[in-house]
């Protein structure tokens, strides 16, 4: 009989410094071995589908901006993607060209806090500081944009709600300049690090087949090897007119799929999404940006399923029309919600201080999760 | 009385009094941290004694060593069930009156043989001069305490290892 | 590449004994409808079949239809007698990029459906989710407990059309 | 002064307190608070922040108000701990920690105790902390701390290996315990200084250097771990164990193990010094000397030395804020596998060196 | 073996990039705004407490319909017909006495959906955003210019007028009967709601 | 019996002095409890960053609820966390205050309507001393919220409150 | 007379009786207010489950063991460390040998993984092992993405 | 009082040896024994150190001490991996329990 070391249960959170919000992460270890993660959730649970169903549609706008905090642009977009089929209507070239540009601008800096927070976990204070530093740079974009730093409500369904500031492609274009070299200090100081290295690498090793079973989308499904990527699989908004890669994980310090990967493939996205606001700024045309919103939004009776590549993953929205002013139901797929069920899987075998890293690497906003 | 004498008995005092309640306390945890205050005490003894190095010695294998070690083989193998870690104790009253016989016997043994009692002349430095004997006349034993570390490093690792794969 | 219709066909071939109805009429996407009891049968099929291949489940929802007969209570509130609840499925290929939406109606007294956590890994929170919300009880589920709400709330499932909020649970005041 | 005292007071033990523990736990207590203030400031400036601003001019209060707050908090013994080695272990730990600093030569004329197997004995005393922290943890009753104590016990044993391989290597090539006489040897001019290879000009010295300084290395990394800082700050890891072993301490019984982590860090750094770094003697001969004015060395001394000791706290503060840290197997595997056999074969190769 | 060496001087490497990075970072000027001292101007569409300019406000309440948090509370009378209220700056009349305007700044999301329906302009979002009180209900701020009394006066006023209306309604009622039914219908749920706030103060 | 428990009816220099002293160390160290609930907490954190820098005012955060003397409420209280959140917040050792940030955690904010989760406004559980508006709230806006709070800790006295 | 021992005892005793004045006065000063959930073992706000005093991890045993015998020798050749260059190269061989003969048991346990923190391997989640029912597309998924 | 001289010290020693003895009588945890056996070995330490000081044996009296400690660490390595290995195989280190199960 091997000796048994008794079992443990360690609670992390809901209040624990990395656990990225109120998520309960109920550890059964075997001394300093993890056995089995259990994964609760449902603290920050905000009954958004209720909420929708109690709204008309422009009035969800500001309510999918609260759900995956880091993103909201990007779920402002989706939402109106979605309601944009559902009603059949086209919307003119510069909102597009808009959407884009701050999507992509959202996806940097939603990457950054990823990037960043993921150093504080493994114990980096100050690369944290400079992705923060960075990012609020983003943040003053947005709120000269549409006056709000964090939860946008910006882009809506038909058009978006102001134009852009005139002074905002002079900045932007001086912010990607000043944040291209900012990316290799970071890689620097963080990435290439030894110590980094040792801590991520072969940690947390999610293989292909496991991924797409458990339909985990994004960043994360890209580090286990496939070029997976909503804005080229199923293009929506105007995607499919950008000259872009799809960076994936290659394993180049441990397995394909393993925490760095997953870290890594964000740093490199950070450069195409740098890619894809250039060309955009560069085609931006003119026009106006509210002529397409309609006045009423009384879409027809159906349903429509539509997924956009938002920074973590695939998020859809299942919007169910019953031919009336507000939505019969709205379900959101967040792609944290099926990342964190994974959770348990990744960190079987390995030590305590590794679930702070796969949890890091899978990047979860618990807005999103718990909705 | 000097302040020799008050030192020495304010360790002696540290020393026995830890050392009873080491073996009286019911929570082995407890006993093994009221260890500690023995082996400090024991330390203190020592340098009362003029021995600066085993003094350090002490400290460092007993309190550094075999005191970390014996807390974690008392993490590792007691089942502890809530609070306190009870260990059992058998026949205590004639172990008591044993003890306390044989206690008698050694300590009047002790203060009635008249030993050769006078100070030496130690060095006040005693490092140097261990070190010196260490390769004069102990060097075979030196050399000897090596293999035998060798040993207990080999053997306990692998009684620890063995059939934990 | 397959069109729902063309796997609505398949399907319709392959289980000749279930009821399995395609609803093409929403403008946006047809919508294939089975019954409760063969979804796990029908979902591995259609993980597993040559030139089907969803082996992807992009999302699993719950959807309270509210067909049934409306009963006012003395309190001005609502509840909903008979009618179905529903589940959404909509699947994805990696593999060969193609999608369709599969819909399964459970009585609302009796919401009981397969799980297909078995075939899809990603439907165990899924379904939790819908059970939590719609309380849709899913057959052979591993561990089908509340996931989003407290694991002791007893007022219902709050995403019903007819759900009403408690006064207080555990001495804290629901409503505003 | 010493003398002077004992003359006054007629006993050297109260001679002793006023004349040399009190000043010197005068200067460590303010120092800790300096350091504490020293690395939030570093730490900001690194992040392009400005660190304390608003307590005091330049925020130099801080610190102050920390420990005066401290004073104020309530002092939680929550009912399942154990209570008495709860409270016990606050002592040892700072205990342990200060009475290292009884041992370090400040100056010339300026050392606790000027003890013969001094830097064995600072060895020695820290596994006092070690029994602190592995009692403060297990009183505590809860996971996080026992963890975290576990963690510290382990690390810090296991890195007194490589630290007590590195001493032995600077003993071989001094013949001495006593920081005092190590201190002594490396005296005027830091070409004299151990990590040059020591006193003297033979072939020897060229010879020990680049070990020397690999032996340095080794020392600092050990010493790094020895004081729980970044990468090696495991036990006490935020994102993983909460605030390690000092997690259920609160007010005064924290603001202990917090003072004494700060005290720690200026103690490792301090032995460092004093081993490579010429300890207290001045790099390039002494003011007092050119002037004849002889009072002037000691002080000048001190100045020295606590500005070596400092410039390596900076050093430490600075890998903190830059570095993330290790997993705990890591940190074992960089103990056991690299820095042992690296400080082992170091120790066999100084010593054919000096036999030379 | 190669291995080992390569491990040992990758991790001193590294790490001594790490500190050159951070090093420079100490000579690099912070970008701290010192908050109570220095405040930075805000961009101009900016989004903070809401204001309502009341000389313009015509109390239509689309804002609070587009709300979608329901925090502004609207309730109005409307004027005699002798009475002139003015008009907005940009030229619409205004025909109702805003009784009640409160906007729960509490509850609020600053998403700013009220402000684009007003068709007068008047509720807007302002660059205020220091306003952190020790009570909540501080929170609740009321915009309504007239006073509590003011308030009373012109429902009771209305309330007069309606019933003189009523009066001359019913005169006229047996001429039309089905007109005035109608018309009677929309009055009554006015004053219903009138009444109600009557209760509630 | 502590100082800080004793109530003294009159005042004299001594006691003031001592007061502003004490009353001053304690609003210069707050200690934060580094937990977040929501969206708010983003901004907390942006506070924390270097643009903001909370640590100028002496606020670090402390990972364990038993050193910290200042827990910041950011986000919304959802039915399941409020009992934690009190919970939290009854571990941490006196004086301890409460800054209540954003809309959700003053009151619910825009869930108040149809949330059935979420609890509206924390302070039904817990004593908050600050309310700061904004959804989220400026990371100004929290350090205004943060002034106001020392403000409130310099007025307060030993002496015994007349009745 | 006060010997350098003598003074470290006194620092120690200072030190204690620093940490005594300290908390004493804090004691002074502190409020006490105990309430039961205060008094509650910290657990990030969760209710405790099950005592932190189990059987521990074997591997800091392990780690303390090893220690201990390298304690000791480190200890055995300080002594040497002081003396040896009197006796020469003789001195020398005597110390070198004791090293190298720990050095050997070092080895023996980097071989045997005893330096090892963990020996179980991480598992890599595998699909085949997580889904029960029969699986035949898995396969498939991997050459089929190859393909495209 | 007499002056602290040799007899101080045996007695001491022979107080914590009696100590050692009772702990190891007394006690049925292998661990508990364990540690009554480091009282007993302290116990002679000090005797050896106290006769190396009181008489004048040269430092053969401390060499033998430091032989003693050195021992005491082996010995309590190999005996708590012993005690370990029979924790294993009994789940349980009480001395006598053990005895019976063997049987
Ligand atoms: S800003 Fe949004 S939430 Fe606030 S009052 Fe206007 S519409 Fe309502
Ligand atoms: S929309 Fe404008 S005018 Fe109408 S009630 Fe609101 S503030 Fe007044
Ligand atoms: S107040 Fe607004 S920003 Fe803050 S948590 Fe609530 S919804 Fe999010």
């Amino acid at each position: 009989m091997a000796i048994k070391t008794e079992e443990m249960v360690l609670n992390m959170g809901p209040q624990h410094p990395s656990t990225h919000g109120v998520l309960r992460l109920e550890l059964i270890l075997e001394g300093e071995l993890i056995v089995d993660v259990k994964p609760h959730v449902g603290y920050l649970h905000r009954c958004f589908e209720k909420h929708c169903e109690a709204m008309t549609y422009p009035q969800v706008v500001p309510y999918t901006d609260r759900m995956d905090y880091l993103s909201s642009m990007y779920n402002n977009f989706g939402y109106a993607v979605a309601v944009e089929r559902l009603l059949g209507i086209e919307v003119p070239e510069r909102v597009e060209y808009i959407r884009v540009i701050m999507g992509e601008l959202q996806r940097i800096a939603s990457h950054l806090v990823a990037i960043g927070t993921y150093g504080l976990d493994i114990g980096a204070f100050t690369p944290f500081l400079y992705c923060f530093r960075d990012r609020e740079r983003i943040l003053s974009l947005f709120e000269m944009t549409c006056g709000a730093r964090l939860l946008y409500n910006y882009i809506w369904v038909g058009g978006l709600s102001h134009d852009l500031h005139p002074d905002f492609v002079r900045l932007t274009r001086d912010f990607l300049n000043d944040f291209k070299p900012t990316i290799k200090e970071l890689n620097n100081l963080l990435s290439y690090n030894k110590i980094f290295i040792e801590r991520t690498a072969n940690v947390g090793v999610l293989p292909l087949d496991t991924a797409i079973n458990y339909g985990m989308t994004g960043p994360n499904l890209r580090a286990s090897g496939l070029a997976f990527d909503l804005r080229r699989e199923d293009p929506y908004s105007i995607y499919d007119r950008f000259d872009f890669n799809i960076p994936v994980g290659e394993g180049t310090h441990g397995t394909v799929g393993d925490c760095w990967d997953r870290y890594y493939v964000r740093v490199l996205e950070m450069y195409e999404s740098i890619r894809i606001i250039e060309q955009a700024l560069d085609k931006l045309p003119e026009g106006d940006v509210t002529s397409a919103i309609p006045k009423r939004i009384k879409p027809p009776k159906g349903t429509i399923y539509t997924r956009v590549e938002n920074p973590r993953g695939e998020l859809g929205y299942f919007i169910i029309s019953d031919g009336s002013l507000n939505p019969f139901r709205v379900k959101v797929r967040g792609p944290s919600f099926i990342s964190l069920e994974l959770m348990g899987e990744l960190c079987k075998g390995h030590l305590v201080s590794d679930v702070v890293a796969v949890l890091g690497s899978i990047d979860i906003v618990l807005g999103e999760v718990d909705r | 009385m000097s302040i020799y004498d008050v030192i020495f008995y304010l360790f002696a005092i540290l020393t026995i009094g830890s050392g009873y309640l080491v073996v009286t306390s019911k929570n082995i945890v407890h006993s093994a941290f009221y260890l500690l205050f023995t082996l400090f005490g024991v330390a203190g003894l020592y340098v009362l004694l003029a021995a600066d190095f085993i003094a350090i010695v002490q400290l460092m294998v007993y309190v550094g060593g075999i005191l970390i070690l014996l807390l974690f083989g008392v993490m590792l193998t007691n089942k502890v069930t809530d609070v306190k870690i009870r260990t059992g104790t058998i026949h205590i009253i004639p172990a008591v009156i044993g003890t306390g016989l044989l206690m008698g016997v050694i300590v009047s043994m002790m203060l009635r043989t008249n030993w050769k009692s006078e100070p030496g002349e130690l060095p006040f430095t005693t490092t140097y001069g261990l070190g010196r004997i260490l390769l004069t006349d102990y060097v075979l034993v030196f050399e000897l305490l090596a293999m035998l570390l060798l040993i207990a490093l080999i053997g306990a690792a692998s009684i620890a290892r063995r059939d934990n794969e | 590449m397959k069109k729902a219709e063309a796997i609505f066909e398949i399907l319709k071939n392959k289980f000749p004994d279930a009821d399995i109805q395609i609803d093409s009429e929403t403008p946006t996407e047809p919508i294939i409808s089975i019954p409760p009891k063969r979804v796990y049968d029908i979902s591995l099929f259609l993980r597993d079949e040559e030139g089907l291949l969803f082996d992807s489940l992009m999302c699993l929802s719950g959807v309270d239809d509210a067909n049934g007969e409306k009963i006012k209570q003395e309190d001005d509130s609502e509840i909903i007698k008979g009618g179905t609840l529903s589940v959404y499925y909509h699947l994805y290929s990696v593999s060969l990029k193609h999608k369709v939406t599969i819909k399964t109606s459970a009585d609302r007294e009796n919401p009981e459906v397969d799980s297909v956590e078995p075939v899809w890994k990603t439907a165990d929170w899924h379904e939790r989710e819908a059970y939590d919300m719609f309380g849709i009880i899913f057959l052979n589920h591993p561990n089908l407990q509340r996931i989003l709400m407290p694991y002791d709330w007893d007022a219902g499932y709050p995403l019903r059309k007819d759900y009403k909020n408690p006064e207080f649970y555990k001495g804290m005041k629901v409503p505003y | 002064m010493y003398e002077l005292l004992k003359d006054i007071f007629g006993n050297d033990i109260i001679a002793y307190i006023i004349g040399a523990a009190l000043p010197l736990f005068v200067f460590i207590l303010p120092f800790a608070l300096f350091a504490v203030y020293l690395e939030r400031k570093i730490s900001a400036f690194m992040q392009d922040r400005l660190g304390p601003m608003r307590t005091g001019p330049y925020g130099l209060l801080q610190t102050i108000a920390d420990i005066l707050k401290l004073i104020q908090k309530e002092d939680i013994t929550a009912s399942e701990t154990d209570k008495k080695f709860f409270n016990l272990a606050p002592y040892l730990v700072f205990a342990g920690s200060y009475a290292a600093f009884a041992a370090i030569p400040f100056s010339g004329m300026y050392i606790g105790s000027n003890v013969d197997v001094g830097i064995f004995f600072i060895v020695a005393i820290s596994s006092l902390v070690v029994a602190g922290l592995l009692m403060a943890g297990w009183a505590s009753n809860n996971k996080y701390s026992l963890l975290g104590a576990m963690r510290s016990a382990a690390q810090i044993i296991s890195y007194e290996i490589p630290t007590v391989l590195i001493i032995l290597t600077i003993v071989m090539v001094t013949g001495t315990l006593s920081l005092e006489k190590i201190s002594q040897m490396q005296t005027a001019y830091f070409w004299n200084w151990m990590i040059f290879g020591g006193a003297g000009w033979g072939l020897t010295k060229f010879l020990l250097f680049p070990f020397m300084v690999v032996a340095f290395i080794i020392f600092y990394i050990s010493s790094l771990a020895e004081v729980n800082r970044t990468p090696f700050d495991i036990p006490e890891a935020e994102s993983e164990l909460v605030a390690g072993y000092h997690t259920e301490y609160s007010g005064m019984k924290f603001a202990m193990f917090f003072l004494s982590e700060y005290a720690n860090m200026f103690a490792v750094s301090a032995i460092a010094v004093t081993l490579f770094l010429g300890g207290y003697q001045s790099p390039f001969g002494y003011l007092g000397n050119t002037l004849g004015i002889s009072w002037l060395i000691p002080i000048e001394q001190l100045f020295w030395f606590t500005s070596k000791g400092i410039f390596f706290v900076t050093i430490q503060m600075w890998l903190r804020w830059t570095l993330p840290r290790l997993r705990v197997d890591q940190l074992m595997a960089v103990c056991w596998k690299y820095l042992i056999p690296y400080a082992f074969v170091n120790l066999i190769i100084v010593g054919i060196i000096t036999l030379l | 073996m190669k291995q080992y060496f390569k491990n040992t001087w990758e991790g001193l490497y590294t790490v001594f990039v790490g500190m050159i990075i951070t090093f420079k970072h100490l000579f690099v000027p912070s970008v701290t705004i010192q908050y109570p001292s220095v405040k930075v101007p805000l961009p101009e569409r900016v989004r903070n407490r809401l204001y309502v300019n009341m000389d313009d406000c015509i109390g239509c309440d689309q804002c609070a319909r587009a709300c979608p948090v329901n925090c502004i509370t609207i309730e109005t009378v409307k004027s005699l017909p002798e009475e002139d209220l003015g008009k907005t700056s940009n030229g619409k009349k205004k025909a109702l006495w805003v009784t009640k305007f409160d906007i729960d700044i509490a509850k609020c999301c600053y998403c700013q959906l009220c402000v684009f329906p007003c068709p007068t302009e008047c509720i807007y979002m302002t660059d205020v955003y220091e306003f952190a009180e020790f009570e909540r209900n501080n929170l609740i701020f009321n915009f309504a210019t007239l006073t509590a009394d003011e308030a009373e006066e012109k429902i009771i006023n209305y309330e007069k007028m309606m019933a003189e209306k009523e009066a001359q309604k019913a005169a006229a009622a047996k001429a039309k009967a089905e007109a005035a039914a109608k018309t009677k219908k929309e009055d009554n749920s006015t004053e219903k709601n009138n009444g109600k706030e009557k209760d509630s103060e | 019996m502590g100082l800080l428990d004793q109530q003294f009816s009159d005042s004299n220099i001594v006691i003031t002095k001592a007061e502003d002293l004490m009353n001053w160390a304690r609003l210069s160290s707050l200690w934060q409890l580094g937990f977040g609930l929501a969206c708010c907490a983003i901004e907390m954190m942006a506070t924390s960053a270097s643009h903001y820098d909370f640590d100028r005012f002496g606020v670090i955060p402390r990972p364990s609820p038993r050193q910290s003397d200042i827990i910041i409420i950011s986000g919304t209280v959802t039915l399941k966390m409020a009992l934690r959140i009190k919970r939290l917040y009854e571990q941490m050792p006196d004086p301890k205050y409460i800054i209540s940030m954003g809309s959700c955690s003053n009151c619910g904010g825009p869930y108040w309507e149809h949330g059935y989760h979420v609890l509206k406004g924390v302070d039904r559980v817990i004593p908050v001393d600050v309310f700061v508006p904004g959804c989220p709230p400026r990371p100004e806006a929290l350090l205004e919220g943060l002034l106001k709070l020392q403000e409130k800790i310099r007025m307060e006295t030993l002496r015994k409150k007349s009745v | 007379m006060l010997t350098e021992f003598g003074k470290i005892f006194i620092f120690l005793l200072l030190a204690i009786g620093f940490v005594g004045i300290a908390l004493f006065a804090a004691k002074l000063i502190r409020p006490h207010r105990p309430t039961k959930e205060k008094l509650l073992i910290y657990e990030c706000g969760e209710n405790v489950e099950g005592s932190p005093w189990v059987k521990f991890n074997i591997r800091f045993y392990v780690v303390a063991l090893i220690f201990l015998i390298f304690d000791v020798e480190v200890v055995l050749l300080f002594p040497w460390a002081l003396t040896y260059q009197e006796f020469g190269f003789y001195g020398f061989l005597v110390g070198v040998i004791f090293l190298l003969i720990l050095g050997l048991g070092m080895a023996y346990e980097w071989r045997k993984g005893d330096l090892n923190w963990d020996r179980t391997k991480p598992n890599i989640p595998e699909l085949s092992k997580i889904l029960t029912n029969k699986n035949v597309s898995n396969v498939k998924i991997d050459e089929q993405i190859k393909e495209s | 009082m007499i002056e602290v001289g040799l007899n101080h010290y045996l007695v001491v020693s022979s107080i914590l040896f009696s100590l050692g003895v009772y702990g190891v009588v007394t006690r049925k945890n292998a661990v508990m024994v364990l540690m009554g056996l480091e009282l007993i070995l302290n116990a002679a330490n000090i005797n050896f150190i106290a006769f190396a000081k009181y008489g004048n044996f040269g430092l053969g009296g401390q060499a033998m001490a430091l032989f003693v400690i050195i021992l005491a660490a082996a010995e309590a390595a190999i005996a708590l991996a012993i005690v370990l290995n029979l924790y294993k195989t009994f789940s349980n280190v009480n001395v006598d329990e053990i005895d019976k199960l063997k049987e």
